[in-house]
């Protein structure tokens, strides 16, 4: 089966709830998923289908108990229902909160009515539509937590709460069709299952309030680094990631795509503050570990800067021929093993910061850019590109004035991508009402070689800012 | 000239590349080295045989005509988004905030197999070109689709993973078969090309016209993501209305805005030193009447006229007040480290407040699972 | 309460007077001042009296009951805008990057008669009473229309240039007529208001019903402003169709986007103080392992152990590492002075992303001119 | 006739031509108006019509050439034309600079197409359009120069330009508008006469390129500003205007309407960097010079600072009775009226600096404001507004924190409002391609009276910091 399309064992998925909120889940063999108040099903019910379906959990009356809960207290057991694919799609009209009375009603344009609502009449304005709040609805919450925890089908239930709603009919089709909605999400037990891709990890850590935790990161911002980064297969980048592993995630599964089989070469080199990496997020990825080793190196920001000498690293160790050491014994074995995984690790460091040149630097730190970005630089490629990520204009407008005076960087300039989405329903199409803010800024330039002053008798001391004349600062007259 | 020039990473300019040579932020060019030409800019030229063996990023110098200034450029190896500021604003242009975009949220990779149609300016080509398994591009208007060839084989991206088709696929779909103007090299037995399109991206006056095509072409069993690239509304209407029909699903519209700010300074102008100066015109004002009234009661006395022409530290005082801590009146650049500076950024004089709206679709053909596969499966995890 | 509380300037806080007291951004609420009563927060409560006789703009403070600390609120003098910003969410507001922008399009000023359909929350009404000659407020939903007379009341606007009428303009267009629901006041023999509105705005499901009853209310011998405010496109392509057949001209839609930024700072955290923690932990470990070795070989030289505890001047040694540049683990104040911080600009959490679209539209009635005073004015210039 | 309303003598108006650029014309009777290759008319034959309308220039054949070019040479003499209204509104499709091959078709909506083309049949596509530039116009510039010179209708010079177009009917009709709308600006004969409102005026200066010297204002952030700071007919605003009256001149035309007649007492008073405030722009205004002075005051920065002293007026001179000033002669006459020029602006400075305290204070400057505003503040009475206007983010920022930390100001925030215009054509409904950038940014605080420490015995220090805490800063956990 293949795990990038497929609903495959042993892998991480995203779940996604009506309530559009983002679960991760790691779909082990013969187990059971819990999604709270929209039910729980089985692993094995939806192994082998393609990824981006919706299912419905419904129940017909021989449930079991969800294992997991089975030594819980009786009283959150969450049966675990049976599971089909759900038909006909959700439209969500969830965005608009307030009831605008100058929404349109829907007799502009012959509308695509839910199901639900083609047999109720409605009025065309809601000009005598009493605004009672939660009056109008007949059935008392724990009526309605009952009939959830018969397990109704949401459908039913849905159909219960509309007839018991005092005013409903005087309600336009339009808020009709937005109350129906609200109530499906709050009642209806369907899920989507989606591939665990960069983006979709992003929305989760969103979801979940790690906002501060990516440094208010955005989709379309990462999308933009991705590609004035010229990330490639086979290229080697040099990169800081202060996202927990985010931004690696991202490089990797746009230079290798999942596939732990790719033949590509490509490396990304992470230097990092701390002692160790943190590159949690990772573990969400279905990369194997071999693959990881591979692909991804850390070294720390001090080895990066102040690597050890050969000398230093061949004076305090060599290693012993594999047979000799094998036959070690005890203390003497582990002690010999511990120093020859310390030995790899300094070659390592040497390779990684020898006379090798890196193909790309990609930054998203909150360390001080203007002095860390131009001694990073050193170890660039001429010609490739450097992006800064920063949540903050202004620090990366300062790292653009020092790079702008460097001759060895190319026309820094501050980027911003912002993406707005739209209710995308025919007859009522405007972009959503209310969005996260934020999304971050990318500093972008290219490394450059300064030419050397070219040599002439009579070259008057070229005056360098004069060099920088075309490059330079625009004139301001006062 | 097979090498793709547009991927993988090179070290020295070689005889017969392309380059991009930068003279500007506006003007940047495609050339060619070859070692006896010359490449000519208004500041000077700057022969091939300079820049071959230089390694890529090279700034070049040389001395304009005349003035002892210099001129210079920078060459660089080419990548889609400097090819994309290096187009001049005709036809339709995928701007990089754009196809970045689009690429990311079809989670574009080597995995991925893409439909393009029209090939436009081929800006969005190079960039998919980089990242993905194949493209299959497809262009209606007769002209591009031959500059769109000639310019595909010049970069390598044909031998690569580039097939590029002339169609109306709003006309005649997205098969490619043998007999068909295009790029694609067909097997010995092989009559039609299998796409298996897991990505497809329309920029079309009538995308819904192209909709209903895809189902010939497109993977079956995973799902295939669609952006339908339009710059009016009522061309995302109708494409809402035919997506829904054609069993397309998560339909979403977003706009993309993309910004560029100039990093720039902004004098520090302290009201102590504005109230200096204005104390500093009242002292020389009323210097001026003393003087004159002096002038007008006691003519002789020319020292004095002379005198009161300086100021106290002896330098000749002009008519105008001496303290000029803004510097008015003479050209001061930006940063003079004379003065105090404030960073600010400022935004682009022009912006592109529009490009077009990206209308977002998935669809899972085969919404079925292979039961024998599963039930193998499931029997070996209970051993 | 007849005095308009919204217009004119007001020094000291007087009993009666109503008055906007400011807990926090997200929380302004109304007041009306009477010496017995007491304004309850969540951090204790505020005696009117304490706070009349005070000038507007005073803050007020008590200290919070059991702890030693202070609770304060400030007490302004209502503006449309703060207004604005104490309603809850509900109906329809038209925040002020919306408003501010079209009375500035429509040139509103004193010379302005303005209708505006619906009346909605009633914000947009009390910046044009702020500005204009006369206001007709036209509100179709009988609740709401209720609620804004009193309101309107209240704050004085209705004796001063507000009219508030009950009406679907819609159906019933905008005529005020003897014996309909309004706040208009008729004189002795006046049957019918004359609007002669030169400016309006129009908030609706459908103002395209409205349009068409315009003509009989708007000023004819001058240029006359629409602004149409609909949340969806599909609203905005009808209006254009009715406008073109009604002879609106100049028809132009835009859209507001009004953003908010907090002045915030992060932490500049310098390569070298990072470089020196990394050294610093990198000492602290090779430590750890050579008093383990010592441990190892020879376990009673009991102070070695205990010294080892202890770093150069003699403070106990943590386990951790002693050099925290950036204050990693504890709690750090926005602005500690301990630290070093760059001042930056943080958008919202949650952004206002669309409101509505704004169609602007013109009319000239009268497209003619007066011969006889024209030529009268003619004659005066020759002389 | 009411000059606010209608096109009436000796009043500044603006003329808005084809090419959507925007002149300012004064309107002297019995003279003549140039508009360049737009053609010239009679001030007198507009006088009395209401704003807002538009006019077509035509010639009859019996033109006499413009009396201002009656000496100029023969060449460049401008024929005046007569003047009819307009009747067929010019719709614009000019935006579209790249003839996108994604512009839909015009098959979409049945479209109102415009006369010219009604009768020429086009391609549904553009898909065998060669787009050979110039070279498809078979007339050359010349003979279009020769139409024009003799001022044949812009009718019939266009539909001469379509019948030479060798490929005009491969153009979709979409296109075909756009290059008949393009024609028509270049030979169209008609402008529209306007009201010089504040945001005409704005709109002038930007057409002109003054964009720097209204520090990149914009429409929409006026407009803010002006709300924002509760600007009213009868309020005392202190304000700085660099940008040489334009700010001063938008709070006019809020006050007062353009009405010299107005009972309103509101006040502007304007301080000014230089010796001598520059409202030059007021010159356009249609404010009487009375109605100026009696409503706006201008105070140098020194001034206001550092004011006189009764004492010191006193003491330097002392007005004589009216009789005995008149009766005074020559030189004594001209020093004694300087003189008490002089002791009246002092006495007017005392005034505007004495107890009195300001409804609001409106800033438009590039001095350096965290100083700056905190001073001028002390002049602003409690629960005022206070509105700052500045082209970059940055200052504002810095001005921000200095009065977030100062107990006088309340909850200064930063501000940002931009307006986007869409292409208004049915069918064809989107956001202009290309706009201009910018348009500055607002800060916006309340003046405030912090509270005097609540006097109690066992009141430990209070910890100003702690008092701080609700209005304080965030806590922010590294």
């Amino acid at each position: 089966m293949n795990a990038l399309t497929t609903i495959d064992f042993n892998q991480h998925v995203i779940v996604r709830l009506p309530s559009k909120n983002y679960k991760i889940v790691e779909l082990k063999p013969n187990t059971s998923v819990s999604l709270g108040k929209f039910g729980a099903f089985e692993v094995n019910d939806i192994i082998g289908y393609p990824f981006g379906l919706t299912f419905e959990i419904y129940y017909d009356g021989e449930e079991v108990s969800s294992d997991e809960n089975r030594d819980s207290k009786p009283k959150n057991k969450i049966p675990i229902g049976k599971v089909r694919l759900l038909s006909q799609e959700i439209k969500d009209v969830n965005n608009d909160k307030d009831d605008g009375q100058s929404e349109p009603p829907l007799s502009i344009k012959e509308k695509s009515v839910s199901l639900e609502l083609s047999s109720i009449d409605s009025s065309a304005t809601n000009q005598n539509l009493v605004n009672m709040g939660s009056k109008a609805q007949e059935l008392t919450v724990e009526e309605i937590e009952k009939m959830k925890q018969e397990s109704l089908s949401s459908k039913e239930i849905i159909d219960k709460i509309i007839k018991s709603h005092k005013s409903f009919h005087n309600k336009t089709v339009y808020s009709q069709e937005k109350y129906v909605n609200r109530k499906k999400q709050k009642f209806a037990k369907y899920f989507t299952v989606e591939y665990l891709s960069s983006s979709n990890l992003l929305q989760f850590l969103i979801d979940k309030g790690d906002i501060q935790r990516v440094l208010d990161m955005s989709q379309e911002s990462m999308g933009m680094l991705l590609n004035l980064a010229n990330i490639q297969s086979e290229g080697n980048y040099l990169c800081m990631d202060e996202t927990g592993g985010l931004l690696v995630y991202f490089l990797l599964e746009r230079m290798f795509g999942g596939d732990n089989e790719s033949k590509s070469k490509g490396k990304v080199i992470v230097i990092h503050e701390n002692e160790h990496a943190n590159l949690d997020l990772l573990k969400f990825a279905n990369y194997s570990e071999k693959f990881i080793k591979e692909h991804v190196h850390t070294i720390s920001l001090l080895d990066f800067f102040e690597p050890p000498t050969l000398q230093e690293i061949q004076s305090r160790f060599t290693p012993l021929p594999k047979e000799e050491a094998r036959a070690l014994k005890g203390g003497k074995k582990n002690s010999y093993y511990r120093k020859l995984r310390w030995y790899n690790t300094q070659w390592q460091i040497l390779e990684l910061t020898g006379e090798f040149l890196y193909d790309g630097l990609v930054m998203a730190t909150t360390l001080h850019l203007p002095t860390l970005v131009p001694k990073l630089a050193e170890k660039i490629h001429g010609s490739r590109p450097i992006v800064c990520y920063g949540q903050f204009k202004e620090t990366l407008l300062e790292l653009a004035h020092t790079l702008y005076s460097d001759l060895r960087f190319l026309a820094p300039s501050i980027l911003e991508t912002r993406c707005r989405p739209y209710q995308s329903i025919r007859g009522k199409l405007h972009p959503l009402m209310t969005m996260k803010g934020g999304g971050g800024y990318l500093m972008w330039c290219h490394r450059v070689i300064p030419a050397p002053e070219p040599v002439s008798e009579n070259a008057t001391a070229a005056d360098s800012s004069e060099k920088l004349a075309e490059h330079g600062a625009k004139k301001q007259k006062i | 000239m097979s090498t793709n020039c547009f991927s993988g990473y090179k070290d020295l300019i070689k005889e017969g590349d392309l380059t991009l040579i930068w003279v500007s932020r506006d003007n940047i060019k495609p050339v060619r080295m070859h070692s006896e030409e010359v490449f000519n800019t208004r500041y000077g030229s700057f022969p091939h045989k300079d820049i071959i063996g230089k390694p890529y990023g090279s700034q070049i110098a040389i001395r304009t005509k005349g003035s002892n200034k210099f001129a210079f450029v920078h060459v660089l190896q080419p990548t889609p988004e400097l090819w994309t500021l290096s187009l001049p604003h005709r036809t339709q242009i995928v701007y990089t905030p754009d196809s970045s975009y689009i690429m990311q949220r079809l989670n574009c990779s080597p995995h991925s197999r893409v439909i393009e149609a029209g090939t436009g300016s081929g800006s969005f080509s190079h960039a998919f070109a980089r990242s993905v398994g194949h493209l299959f591009s497809f262009e209606f208007h007769h002209i591009r689709y031959e500059q769109a060839l000639e310019e595909f084989k010049e970069h390598g991206l044909i031998d690569d993973n580039v097939t590029i088709t002339h169609r109306d696929v709003c006309q005649g779909g997205f098969l490619i078969k043998k007999g068909d103007t295009t790029s694609y090299e067909f097997g010995n037995n092989e009559t039609a090309a299998s796409l298996n399109a897991n990505v497809v991206f329309l920029d079309l006056p009538a995308p819904w016209d192209a909709i209903p095509h895809l189902d010939s072409v497109i993977s079956v069993d995973e799902k295939v993501g669609l952006c339908c690239f339009s710059p009016c509304i009522e061309q995302v209407d109708k494409t809402l209305d035919v997506l829904e029909k054609y069993g397309w699903t998560d339909v979403e519209m977003v706009e993309i805005q993309g910004r560029q700010y100039e990093s720039r300074r902004q004098m520090v102008r302290s009201l102590n030193d504005a109230l200096e100066r204005l104390r500093d015109i009242k002292r020389h004002k009323l210097q001026g009447v003393e003087r004159r009234k002096r002038m007008f009661n006691n003519t002789i006395d020319s020292n004095d006229e002379k005198v009161g022409k300086r100021n106290e530290d002896g330098v000749p005082l002009t008519e105008k007040a001496k303290f000029n801590p803004f510097g008015k009146g003479s050209r001061i650049k930006e940063g003079d480290s004379n003065y105090k500076w404030k960073e600010v950024t400022k935004m682009e004089a022009e912006i592109k407040s529009h490009t077009s709206y990206l209308t977002f679709a998935f669809k899972v053909v085969n919404r079925s699972r292979d039961d024998e596969k599963v039930n193998e499966i499931l029997r070996s995890t209970e051993k």
